[in-house]
């Protein structure tokens, strides 16, 4: 493996890292539930196929590139699923999303303080 | 000796360790139950994630399999059927544990002092009998996963203990918690579900994946990373998932808790029967060189594991197979069992607390 | 440069925790704990590679796998207060219409 | 800053044993005690594996000798520490604590779900997961005039 895939496999590797760390500052920054999925969600699907294309590079082909290719799959296809399904649980628990002034009032469960537990039967 | 500047492992170390101490201190705080098993979650990951920087890749393994899936679930089912998801404290009743645990805990650092030094190559622990079987493995049993080979051959009778233990914990459970044995098995929840389309697609995609994963896990054992224990735990995640998703009477109709008690018992019956077959061919309990009687032995085609020259371990090569097998079934169906339990029971009235 | 990565990971872990801790909500929780997952997964194939042992993908492909289930366990735990429902909506379809 | 380095791992250690031993401990909640043993539990692990981790060293995996990467990783080593503990070769961690731990992880939570089933029995049995008020119904179900003998 030549030195300019490496060195190019390398920053990859650093470019997914600090997306990740971007996306965990939306995490932490972001004013509601949804706003929070939509930054984790976007940002480990972003960076894991950074930092996975990244090793693949630096990495010999055959088996470990093989293997690569399973976990960049299983994030890409669990990821979006979880945050999915996370998303449709708060909502029907009556999380609303802030969105400017305009804030959607679901029952009585409606406006921007969270419940810190949803799902009254 | 240690080295004097701190490498990058050690740099990862000291990270993750200060952030599994502020996750365990969370846990303590938090009057949530909810919030300490979510933490929990978050522990299990740090901790998977530091054992892979101590360089103990089969531990880190069974850590995210069991830490971050099943002791999740079977908290959060236990919780279900307690219905008890906040905690009243009193301070005044903490002074008594704090001052005890800050007693025993500057007592215990005091004693850290006479301990090696972190990664000290010298130390007692890492000289003697770890050094003596990095060493002899390769020639005694020819596996390349070391802890594997120690696992399932050097100490095979330990584990067997261990996992007659998870089978002993299978019985109580499933005699603890059998929705069989009295009460109506779990209403369902009056929450219309939602139409978790993706949710389903996913998870056809996935389960056969998981299971295909477990396979290669227990078969990679001797290899890699990998063995019994994962592979099993693994396994038990993909029935759960389906009954996560496609319900528990789906799921219990393929797999009926009463099969997987048996399966669980099966497998440490396999596990002694290797033992007993050694037995019978002359050797110890376990001892897996007696594998193979010799005309068996002389059966087998030359070139089956690849290497010709290395007869000597086959009897070592399908034992810790067999042996691995047996584990894979008491841990798989005991992991299965535990969740029918706690997901199957229906949240009872007190038959004496609310009277009294 | 690897080191940097990982070091870099562990810090974005770290950030996930304060907002593990913090909440508000359980379904931040949930979602810090998830996003943490994926984050270990990364964290363990670039260990792999920063310690020169590649082979350890195993490890990351069952994080990942397994961190979809926890997940799943956990929505399903907060929004429907049962982890034996079927969640497909196709038998209980008709039972619930009584109950909403 | 050098006994930094040699005992970091063990303060840690028994600073996350005593979180444990503190939520056992301080709570009357059966449930929550759980979570204070699984605590305690895992910080036994980490004494374990703290224990055999060696410098330098790699998973214990045995590489093949003369291989590329068995020459890799030796590469790897530092000229000094080398010559200090005339290491031949690849260094791997001691693989015993591993398997200890390995297995201790599974009968753990296989234990745990014991126990977490004893306090779901106790809750159907006493309407309660509260340590004190079990004791409490525990002695006016064994003094009541029904049992009372």
């Amino acid at each position: 493996m030549s030195e300019p895939v490496q060195m190019i496999g390398g920053a990859l590797i650093l470019l997914g890292a600090i997306w990740s760390i971007m996306g965990a500052v939306g995490v932490l920054r972001f004013p509601d539930v949804y706003t929070r999925i939509h930054a984790a969600s976007l940002t480990d699907t972003g960076a894991a196929t950074l930092m996975l294309f990244g090793m693949g590079l630096m990495g010999e082909a055959g088996m470990v590139t093989l293997k690569l290719f399973f976990v960049w799959a299983f994030i890409m296809l669990t990821t979006p699923t979880s945050a999915n399904a996370l998303a449709n649980a708060a909502f029907g628990s009556g999380h609303s999303p802030r969105i400017g002034n305009f804030q959607i009032v679901r029952g009585k469960n409606g406006g921007g303080s969270a419940p810190d537990r949803g799902a009254r039967a | 000796m240690t080295p004097a500047v701190p490498d990058v492992s050690f740099v990862l170390n000291v990270s993750l360790l200060v952030m599994l101490l502020a996750v365990a201190v969370a846990i303590a705080v938090t009057r949530s139950l909810l919030a300490a098993i979510l933490l929990l979650s978050v522990y299990s990951f740090l901790g998977a994630a530091w054992l892979m920087v101590m360089d103990a890749a089969d531990v880190a393994f069974t850590e995210a399999v069991v830490g971050a899936g099943v002791s999740t679930l079977v908290l959060l089912g236990a919780l279900l059927l307690t219905r008890g998801e906040t905690i009243k404290t009193d301070w005044k009743q903490q002074i008594g544990p704090l001052a005890l645990v800050l007693a025993v805990g500057g007592l215990l650092i005091y004693a850290a002092a006479g301990l090696p030094g972190y990664g000290d190559p010298a130390s007692p622990a890492n000289s003697y009998v770890g050094r003596a079987y990095l060493q002899a493995t390769y020639n005694d049993i020819g596996a390349p996963n070391v802890v594997t080979a120690v696992l399932a051959s050097y100490r095979g009778f330990d584990t067997l203990g261990e996992t007659t233990v998870i089978f002993a914990a299978c019985i109580g459970v499933a005699l603890m918690l059998d929705p069989g044995s009295s009460g109506a098995p779990a209403q369902a929840s009056r929450i219309r579900p939602g139409q978790h389309i993706v949710l389903k697609v996913i998870s056809k995609l996935l389960i056969p994946l998981i299971i295909l994963f477990a396979f290669y896990v227990q078969f990679h054992g001797d290899l890699g990373a990998g063995g019994g224990f994962q592979a099993g735990v693994t396994l038990a995640v993909a029935v759960i998932l389906h009954a996560l998703v496609f319900g528990l009477d789906e799921t219990t109709r393929a797999f009926p808790p009463h099969l997987m008690r048996a399966i669980s018992s099966g497998g440490v019956m396999v596990y002694s029967a290797v033992g007993v077959v050694c037995i019978l061919n002359g050797g110890g309990f376990l001892d897996y060189d007696f594998l193979f009687t010799p005309q068996l032995e002389a059966a087998i085609p030359p070139g089956l594991l690849g290497d010709p020259d290395s007869k000597h371990h086959w009897g070592q090569h399908f034992g810790i197979l067999l042996i691995e097998l047996g584990v894979l079934l008491t841990v798989s169906s005991t992991m299965v069992s535990i969740f029918f339990g706690f997901a199957g029971r229906a949240p009872r009235a007190a038959s004496v607390g609310q009277g009294g | 440069m690897l080191a940097g990565a990982a070091l870099g990971l562990v810090a974005a872990m770290g950030l996930m925790i304060v907002r593990a801790v913090m909440g508000p909500s359980h379904y931040d929780r949930i979602l810090a704990a998830n996003s943490m997952g994926t984050k270990t997964v990364l964290f363990i194939a670039l260990i792999g590679f920063l310690f020169g042992r590649p082979a350890f993908l195993d490890v990351a492909i069952v994080y990942a796998l397994i961190n979809f289930v926890a997940t799943i366990a956990l929505m399903k735990f907060f929004r429907y207060q049962s982890l034996s429902q079927n969640l497909t909506g196709q038998e209980a379809a008709d039972e619930t219409t009584e109950h909403v | 800053m050098s006994w930094f380095i040699a005992n970091f791992n063990y303060i840690v250690v028994v600073i996350l044993m005593m979180t444990g031993l503190f939520i056992i401990f301080s709570s009357a909640n059966l449930i929550r005690r759980m979570i204070g043993l699984a605590l305690f539990q895992s910080s036994t692990g980490l004494f374990y594996i703290s224990l055999s981790k060696v410098s330098g060293g790699t998973a214990a995996i045995v590489v093949p000798p003369d291989s590329a990467e068995a020459r890799a990783l030796a590469a790897q080593l530092d000229p000094a520490y080398v010559a200090a503990f005339g290491v031949k070769g690849v260094v791997y961690a001691n693989p015993l604590p591993h398997v200890l731990i390995l297995t201790a992880i599974v009968v753990g939570v296989a234990t745990l779900a014991v126990g977490l089933a004893i306090a779901v029995r106790v809750r159907e049995a006493y309407g309660t997961v509260e340590a004190p008020e079990i004791d409490d119904l525990g002695r006016s179900v064994t003094e009541g005039p029904e049992n009372g003998r």
